[in-house]
């Protein structure tokens, strides 16, 4: 029970603070989104407005604690408010209308990521020694280390401007009507794989490297050692008794990583025109727009919190060890 | 290679101080991997002590026809506002590589700082230490970074480095904090105690010389993460544009159309600087990696 | 000169947590355990894996604090002191640990390891100090001391590495020393040695030991008196010769049987090999879901600790009742 | 032949008007966050009066006349205009809409209400503005800017200012049709008042960065763009020189902004050493892409302006010099000396070395500020340049705490607007702080001009004083970004048809525009 | 000493690791057989070799470690010779080995039961089912409760995984079972058990057993030949009646004989080996054990003795050298 108490503690302690940080963090910016708004209408937009804005912003100067109490209360009631530079659409709209992109292109291209490179991880570990095996970590390092907006923009520029085989921006084609249909999903995909491979090109290199050492480690266990000894398929021992081994210590990894699928696809959203929440937050920050900066941030806050509570029960489904309560009598 | 394994992990050679580094040092640029890195790492650093006398021109100055392709007078060409992109790049070398590291020597200090008092002296210091290292690690970096630099007006190398730093060590001092707690709690931390060291001289005497392999990679995987959240903030154009970074080269070839007026020489040249430094890092990460763990070393 | 009660421990009880997934229970490894020792004397403590003989020897050296029981040193309580007292405490004890391979600092070289206790006990630096430490050194038996002396752990067997440590807890001159296994992982060509070393010390320096076992051969070439443990409890408590030729308790006998070389021969009987149930809520004898002669009492009562013979105690219903 | 002309009516015309990002479903046309288009192709004023011309274009109104020493306007309005739900356009329409503005301020961003104090309807086509002192300088807000909503349909609106009417109904030439966050898109209003418009379809695609937007654009995915190119001769038009085309006409005008506040910028000679010794050619060459012309001295946009000009000034404040060397002459007769770095110090001692604000990421004028620090540092005036954010940087200029500042000007149909806004001692924008009774004075005397003449007479010394006293010094024309492709569409405004301002972010000249297009063929 | 009916023969078997200085051999020059139905001891101090022999048997070398020289045949097969497929088919078919760390052997993430019948159904074609009920059927002649097939390894105590392990390696009628250090993370009740259990199994199943350990008291309770290792020779290998009736051996032999303390002898004494172990880096010339050898002759320091074999005998030594002829009469 004390236990069971001190994770819920944990979340809530958790949430609170990324909520006050939340509320904070916008708040130490300098400027008011009035204001920031006037830029958005350089010299087309007079002073006076500037009043007629605050105004429409709601944008009080009322004491800290007290917008902090109320914002607090809207919260606990799933209110986010008016997102200002979409003003006055509800920020929950905003978000609304962007995750399921970004859960989408991130979403997937992380998975493929993990997937590929964990899978490269374990080939380049079984076959130590072979040239590939020994070219694959250290290739994918360097492109690890590429700035991943800048690949976005080369292959932008080659793929898309250059030789016209993919789309310059956009999610699907406008002309499509959104629907489930394979022309609709078959189109949406085209459109999405040079952003992938720009994240999966750039993630890539961190879970090969990581598999890969975990696979080393664990092929050295004796337990491995002692399914090779028992005749058992290469097959089987690479997949069953190393690499289901060797994938522990980066479920962790997994999780967070997922956590920030929302934000760390941010920049490539940004080259490629996808309309994903990464764009949002950079609007929001540019715009000073707090309530959709904290609703964004929220949302990402608790996809990292759920993505770590729901890997801790992935964890007890492949290591039995993490199952406490088990068979055992 | 040659794969000696000792029981426990970082294996140092007997003899005086000196040659027991220069043989460890021997010893971890016996691998290939490392030497590769060691040198690129080495060609930057040293462009970027040397950068007075290496740059051919101001690299401020606009004083050139714009849009040069690269040729003899130019050998990276020039910027559309006709800056010598060499001069650019060598320039740049020193805030870009002195914000990363910087802010990799930030973060680790801190994440030192917190994990492993935190680790070390449990209780409701490491409880309040560790919820607040696991909030931190929740908040998301990129976003965080650009509300922060927004709000630090005008951010210099220095803030960014700081800033950078200070959002950066949340993951290391998971890390080194659990390490330390299996540290820890081996027995001859006990032992020490047992024989009368305070909670200091066994964190740094005992504890910390043992965990100096993970502060390395913590190092550079934090100099690293550094030098591409910097590049990402310059592009977005919240760093200070007017300083000469290989982010900020980026920025103003961005904003300058440069693929689109054929300049490669523009757009190329920062991106290839940070990826080849960046895989530097990589690749002595890779290095640290295998010297402290015998099992990574190759095969023959 | 002997004093008796030099150290004393009285109904020492241990609890750890064990974490569930939703709850957390506890389990008490070491579970009343009393006895005490006099200078110059030696206990060997025996016992199967697990039964509590490293948790008793951590908590005499306060590494654990007991969570109810009395610990004495020279007459005054240690149980629960704390800070200087503590520190002060463990001028007087020490310990080898179990482990040579976890208790020595893989990052430090042999001098290292000796350097901050020899200096905090004399206050010596210099020359003085290193004649010091090379002394303490040849005293285990590491020879040519100056040699070692520069060594990192890595570069040592596993003997050295026991003598390295035995060195260490000696650097301060203790009065009372917990020798947790300090043979278990050496060979025999070597093992001998050390229990050699441990017996000089004892006879030439009044030294006081526990020391900790489960090889039943080595406890009684030490100890002047075996205490025998099972999960937690003493189940039996004699002179070394008395214990190996007239054993009382039916885990004695078991290990006696299963010690390999010993004058018993055949099939041990059959039992259950089931570990002992350390928690809270048990009832009755640990010993007994694996006792061939197990009663219903057995599984109700706890039996008391009581000596059946002179200077021999034993905490068994059979024994108790039989006699 | 009829098939031909219905294939390309059916071509859409795609409408780029900056990178902004997805969209969020606004027509309000009171919302800062109103989509492109809401505002005029979809809601109307009653007249236009053109920026870079002298020309008005009526729209709702006919025709509009002042009078009681300019305390009364008198608006005709058109007849036979229908809301697109089929409702008659009626003078009710017209009082609902300003009356709007008086109930909650929050929409009067114009500042209307200040001076009006009343809006009568005369008849159903008629209506009458009354304003409790001579106001003709409201005439653009209340004739140009304000946007008339259906009474019918907003008078059931519970909070107008956080409205998203999904469904606009305006007067307008256009209609939505579809919407989602990343495309939206217009048909044409088949019972607009001034006929159908040629074109049917507007599309208006979401980009969210210059990088995608500007190869879209190169690529001639887009029809009218608004979008700043770097080297658009070479990336745009050489690219597609039948089709593609661009012009950067001036709007207003980039200023240095002097804070007076500051002992040393208050003197003129600083301010006049300053302006000699900027280099306007190169900000204009290298910083602006020779996008924008060095600006005149006295403020006017030309030659938007040329009409405004006043006939007897002398050539220097006709045209800035660059002179460095007189730069240094003004400084050293007005008792200033180098100290050992080599910077100005003022007699007093103190040394003339400014911030320069600057918002980071408009990079033409980043580029512009470090060439002004580095012209300046030669002769003897030390800038540091200060890139802020945006935020930042706007609030250095409202609340006075900068030194020096690179910013915009606001322009109107009449070089009053940017007077009024920039020099008038109560206007919010009066940045640098200039406070001088003759500037006041003709300021007040326009408001009651009812006639051009009598305007012209006003601004005049107001065009000397701007020349002379160098209030805050005028770097270089503002341009606007309008880039257009003829290949579908013709009727384009063109440098030498400059009938409305062309570029699709100003409102609502896009209205205009898009009924003077035609598809091709 | 050729018996034909040797199930195992080792034929000058030298194993090399690499080390910084070249490569080391940890094996030198072992030859050996073991007949069917037999049960051969081998002992040997801490790192004489042991392991290192029983993984060449396996052709299980890790880490760089290959064999420098010699044969190993399994019914007159040469395992050096198989291909991957033949190697799989061989191992745990015909030779079976309980590894010396055994409690760390089972894989953690699998239950007992799937791990026997992995076993089972990679040499036989056999169905899940039956393969499980055999896996039932051998845990109980481990005595263990078949339900815990469904259990994970974390769930066992050691003692009942160290007897899994033996379960497994006992799954394919193995003609060859080599044991390396069953028994020492054991408690001594334990270990009894278990070793009881083994010699049980052998005489009812057939097997030959190689075992292995450096608890000289032990193997003499098991077994009726004992090899002697020492510095990764062989030095000495005698029939159990041999080195128990005659009190001239190999000095090793005798120190490790010596060693043994007699629990219940009148007065207990425990007399160690003077001197250090060897280091297989630094071994001086001659014969390994010299510097630690009471009888060392002047001889010992320089040359290696050569192997005398006699009927029920074999040793290195040179104190043997010259009383050869004693031998043989
Ligand atoms: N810190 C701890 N937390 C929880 N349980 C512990 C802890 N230390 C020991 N235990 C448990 O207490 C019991 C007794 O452990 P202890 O180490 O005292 O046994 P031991 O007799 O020394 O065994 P061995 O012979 O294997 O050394 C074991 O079940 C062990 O798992
Ligand atoms: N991977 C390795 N690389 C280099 N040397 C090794 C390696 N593994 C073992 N050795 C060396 O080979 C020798 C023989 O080792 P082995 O494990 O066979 O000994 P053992 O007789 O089984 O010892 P133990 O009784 O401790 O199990 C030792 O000297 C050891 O140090
Ligand atoms: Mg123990
Ligand atoms: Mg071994
Ligand atoms: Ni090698």
């Amino acid at each position: 029970m004390r236990h069971l108490i001190q994770r819920v503690g944990f979340l809530l302690v958790s949430i609170w603070a990324a909520v006050t940080i939340n509320f904070v963090l916008p708040r130490l910016m300098p400027g008011n989104p009035a204001e920031v708004l006037l830029a958005r209408y350089q010299g087309r937009l007079q002073p006076q407005a500037l009043h007629a804005l605050e105004l429409q912003f709601g944008l009080s100067h009322k004491p800290l604690l007290t917008q902090y109490v109320g914002y607090l209360a809207n919260l606990v009631h799933g209110q986010m408010g008016l997102s200002i530079s979409y003003y006055p659409t509800p920020v929950t709209k905003v978000i609304e209308t962007s995750l399921p992109w970004t859960l989408g292109l991130a979403g997937t291209s992380t998975i493929i990521s993990v997937v590929v490179g964990t899978l490269l991880g374990i080939y380049s570990s079984w076959k130590r020694g072979s040239w590939l095996a020994s070219a694959l970590p250290t290739a994918t390092t360097f492109l690890a280390a590429i700035p991943y907006f800048w690949v976005a923009l080369l292959l932008l520029y080659v793929f898309g401007f250059v030789l016209g085989w993919f789309p310059l921006a956009h999610s699907y084609s406008l002309s499509l009507t959104p629907s489930w249909n394979w022309e609709f999903v078959s189109n949406v995909i085209y459109h999405s794989i040079l952003p992938a491979v720009t994240i999966v090109l750039t993630s890539l290199g961190g879970w090969l490297v990581g598999m890969r050492n975990n696979m080393i480690n664990t092929l050295g266990e004796d337990y491995v050692v002692f399914g090779e000894a028992k005749g058992l398929s290469k097959r089987r021992l690479m997949l069953v008794y190393a690499a289901r081994n060797a994938i522990l210590p980066n479920v962790t990894g997994f999780a967070m990583a997922l956590g920030f699928v929302v934000s760390g696809a941010l920049l490539t959203e940004i080259v490629f025109s996808y309309p994903g929440v990464g764009f949002q937050l950079l609007t929001a920050v540019e715009n000073e727009d707090y309530p959709l900066m904290q609703g964004i941030f929220l949302i990402i806050a608790i996809a990292v919190l759920l993505a770590n509570f729901a890997v801790e029960l992935l964890y007890a489904r492949l290591d039995p060890r993490a199952r406490r309560e088990g068979v055992s009598s | 290679m040659i794969a000696t394994t000792s029981p426990d992990g970082p294996s140092i050679r007997r003899g005086s101080k000196i040659s027991t580094i220069t043989h460890s040092l021997g010893r971890f640029f016996s691998d290939p991997k490392a030497r590769v890195g060691g040198v690129i790492f080495a060609v930057f650093i040293l462009m970027a002590i040397f950068a007075p006398w290496l740059i051919r021109y101001n690299p401020q100055s606009t004083q050139f026809a714009p849009w040069q392709s690269p040729n003899a007078n130019h050998w990276l060409g020039t910027t559309g506002t006709g800056q010598d992109v060499y001069s650019q790049i060598v320039w740049g070398s020193r805030a870009t590589l002195a914000i990363g590291i910087g802010a990799g020597f930030v973060s680790t200090f801190i994440a030192i700082v917190i994990g492993m008092f935190g680790g070390f002296l449990g209780g409701w210091i490491d409880n309040i230490l560790a919820t607040f290292t696991n909030i931190v690690l929740v908040i998301p970096g990129l976003p965080l970074l650009i509300v922060i630099t927004a709000y630090a007006k005008n951010a210099g190398s220095f803030t960014i480095a700081l800033i950078i730093g200070l959002t950066g060590w949340a993951w290391g001092a998971r890390v080194l904090r659990s390490q330390v707690m299996s540290i820890g709690g081996r027995d001859f931390v006990t032992a020490a105690r047992l024989s009368g060291a305070s909670s200091w001289r066994i964190v740094m005497v005992e504890i910390l010389p043992n965990m100096m392999a993970l502060v390395a990679a913590n190092l550079i995987y934090g100099s690293l993460y550094a030098i591409l959240a910097e590049t990402g903030l310059e592009f977005l154009g919240l760093g200070n544009v007017s300083q000469i970074t290989w982010g900020t080269m980026l920025y103003w070839a961005d904003a300058g159309q440069a693929l689109l007026n054929g300049a490669w020489w523009w757009f190329v040249p920062p991106g290839l600087a940070i990826a080849l430094v960046g895989g530097s890092f990589g690749l002595l990460n890779f290095a640290v990696d295998q010297y402290t763990n015998p099992r990574l070393r190759g095969k023959h | 000169m002997a004093n008796t009660q030099f150290i004393s421990a009285t109904n020492i009880v241990v609890r750890f947590p064990v974490n569930k997934q939703w709850t957390r229970t506890w389990i008490r490894p070491v579970n009343g355990v009393s006895f005490s020792l006099e200078r110059g004397k030696v206990l060997s403590l025996v016992g199967e894996s697990g039964s509590g003989k490293t948790t008793i020897g951590k908590t005499l050296v306060r590494i654990l604090t007991p969570y109810s029981g009395d610990i004495r040193f020279q007459g005054e309580n240690v149980t629960n002191i704390r800070g200087t007292r503590l520190i002060r405490y463990r001028d007087h004890v020490q310990m080898i640990f179990q482990d040579p391979f976890a208790s020595l600092n893989p990052m430090r070289t042999v001098e290292q390891h000796l350097l901050f206790p020899v200096r905090r006990k004399t206050g010596q630096r210099g020359s003085l100090l290193m004649d010091h430490i090379n002394h303490l050194l040849e005293t285990v038996g590491l020879i040519p001391a100056v040699d070692i002396r520069k060594k990192y752990p890595y570069e040592l067997s596993g003997g050295q590495r026991q003598r390295v440590a035995i060195a260490r807890a000696l650097a301060t001159q203790p009065e009372f020393l917990v020798a947790d296994e300090p043979v278990s992982m050496l060979d025999v060509s070597i093992r001998a040695g050390i229990l050699e070393l441990l017996k000089k010390l004892r006879d030439q320096q009044q030294l006081a030991f526990l020391y900790i076992t489960h090889d039943l051969a080595s406890a009684r070439y030490i100890g002047d008196q075996i205490m025998v443990m099972y999960g937690g409890k003493v189940v039996e408590k004699a002179s070394a010769k008395e214990l190996v030729f007239h054993p009382v308790h039916p885990y004695t006998h078991l290990l006696l049987e299963a010690t390999p070389g010993s004058a018993f021969k055949g099939p041990l009987p059959e039992t259950q090999m089931a570990a002992p149930d350390l928690s809270e809520q048990r009832r009755g004898c640990v010993f007994a879901p694996r006792c061939p002669y197990v009663m219903g009492t057995c599984r109700e009562e706890e039996p008391n600790l009581q000596e059946v013979s002179p200077q021999h105690w034993a905490a068994c219903h059979l024994v108790n009742t039989g006699a | 032949e009829n098939s031909g002309v219905s294939a390309a009516t059916n071509q859409p015309l795609v409408i780029v008007q900056s990178p902004e990002g997805t969209y969020s479903e606004n027509f309000n046309p009171f919302s800062s966050g109103a989509l492109n288009g809401t505002l005029g192709p979809i809601y109307q004023t009653l007249f236009y009066f053109n920026l870079i011309g002298t020309n008005s274009v009526p729209l709702l109104a006919t025709s509009y006349a002042w009078s009681n020493n300019a305390t009364t306007l008198t608006v005709n309005l058109r007849h036979g205009v229908q809301w697109s739900n089929g409702q008659p356009f009626t003078s009710s329409d017209v009082v609902y809409t300003f009356n709007l503005l008086h109930q909650d301020p929050a929409l009067d961003a114009n500042g209307i209400w200040k001076s009006l104090v009343a809006v009568q309807a005369n008849g159903k086509y008629q209506v009458v503005f009354r304003f409790s002192k001579p106001s003709i300088g409201s005439q653009w807000w209340i004739l140009g800017q304000t946007y008339i909503l259906p009474k019918k349909i907003w008078s059931q609106i519970k909070n107008p200012a956080t409205y998203t009417n999904a469904n606009p109904v305006g007067t307008g030439p256009y209609l939505l049709h579809s919407f989602s966050p990343q495309e939206y898109t217009f048909t044409a209003n088949p019972h607009y008042w001034g006929g159908e418009p040629k074109v049917h379809t507007l599309e208006f695609p979401a980009y969210t960065s210059n990088d995608s937007a500007d190869l879209a654009l190169a690529s001639g995915n887009i029809d009218w763009a608004g979008i700043f190119i770097p080297n658009a001769k070479q990336v745009y038009e050489s690219r597609n020189p039948a089709n593609n085309h661009f012009w950067f006409p001036p709007v207003n005008i980039v200023m240095l902004y002097t804070n007076l506040k500051n002992p040393l910028l208050a003197q003129l000679p600083v301010r006049e050493a300053i302006s000699y010794a900027i280099n306007r050619e190169k900000l204009y060459k290298v910083g602006e892409y020779g996008y924008e012309p060095p600006a005149s001295p006295t403020g006017l946009v030309l030659p938007n302006n040329q009409a405004w000009l006043a006939p007897n000034l002398p050539q220097k404040d006709l045209a800035f010099q660059y002179d460095p060397q007189k730069s240094i002459q003004i400084l050293q007769q007005a008792g200033f000396k180098k100290n050992s770095q080599g910077i100005f110090v003022s007699p007093a001692g103190q040394p003339l070395s400014f911030t320069l604000n600057v918002v980071a990421g408009w990079t033409d004028w980043d580029t512009d500020c470090s060439l002004i620090a580095q012209e300046l540092g030669k002769v003897g005036i030390q800038i540091h340049v200060n890139q802020e954010q945006f935020g930042a940087y706007y609030s250095a200029f409202t609340n006075g705490t900068y030194q020096l500042g690179i910013s915009w000007t606001d322009p109107g149909p009449t070089p009053y607007y940017l007077y009024s806004a920039l020099l008038s001692s109560n206007s919010s924008a009066n940045w640098e702080g200039w406070n001088n009774t003759q500037t006041n004075n003709a300021l007040q005397a326009y408001q009651s001009a009812e006639t051009i003449n009598q305007q012209k007479q006003d601004i005049y010394p107001l065009e000397k004083i701007m020349a002379t006293d160098l209030p805050s010094i005028p770097l270089v024309e503002g341009a606007t970004w309008y880039e257009y492709n003829t290949k579908n569409f013709t009727g384009w405004p063109t440098p030498q048809n400059p009938y409305v301002e062309p570029a699709p972010y100003y409102y609502p000249s896009m209205g205009i525009i898009l009924t003077h297009l035609r598809p091709k063929g | 000493m050729i018996n034909s009916q040797s199930v195992l023969e080792i034929d000058n078997l030298s194993v090399a690791y690499p080390s910084s200085q070249g490569d080391v051999l940890a094996v030198q020059d072992i030859s050996l057989r073991l007949n069917k139905g037999e049960m051969v001891g081998l002992v040997g101090e801490s790192g004489s070799g042991k392991s290192t022999l029983a993984f060449a048997i396996m052709r299980l070398l890790k880490n760089g470690a290959h064999v420098a020289g010699g044969q190993v045949r399994v019914n007159g097969m040469d395992i050096y010779q198989m291909d991957d497929e033949q190697l799989r088919r061989f191992r745990w078919k015909t030779i079976a080995m309980v590894f010396q760390s055994a409690m760390n052997a089972l894989n953690p993430v699998l239950t007992i039961g799937e791990q026997i019948v992995d076993t089972i159904t990679s040499h036989e074609s056999v169905s899940h089912k039956e393969a499980f009920d055999r896996g039932q059927e051998l845990l109980k002649m481990v005595r263990i409760d078949p339900l815990r097939m469904r259990s994970y390894p974390h769930e066992l105590s050691g003692g009942m995984r160290q007897r899994v392990v033996i379960a497994i390696a006992l799954a394919l009628n193995p003609q060859v079972l080599i044991m390396d250090e069953p028994t020492t993370a054991l408690d001594v009740v334990v270990q009894k058990t278990i070793l009881d259990q083994i010699m049980e199994l052998k005489e009812r199943l057939g097997f030959s057993v190689l075992f292995i350990s450096h608890d000289f008291s032990l193997v003499m309770e098991m077994v009726s030949r004992i090899c002697v290792m020492y510095a990764g020779r062989l030095v000495e290998i005698a029939d159990k009646n041999t080195l128990i009736t005659r009190d001239h051996h190999h000095p090793y032999t005798q120190g490790l004989m010596r060693a043994v303390p007699r629990l219940t002898a009148e007065d207990i004494e425990i007399l160690g080996i003077p001197g250090n172990p060897h280091d297989l880096r630094n071994l001086p010339a001659g014969c390994a054990y010299h510097p630690r050898c009471e009888f060392a002759k002047p001889i010992c320091r320089v040359e290696r003795p050569r192997t005398i074999v006699t009927p029920h005998h074999v040793v290195e030594c040179h104190l043997f050298d010259e009383n050869s002829e004693v031998e043989h009469g």
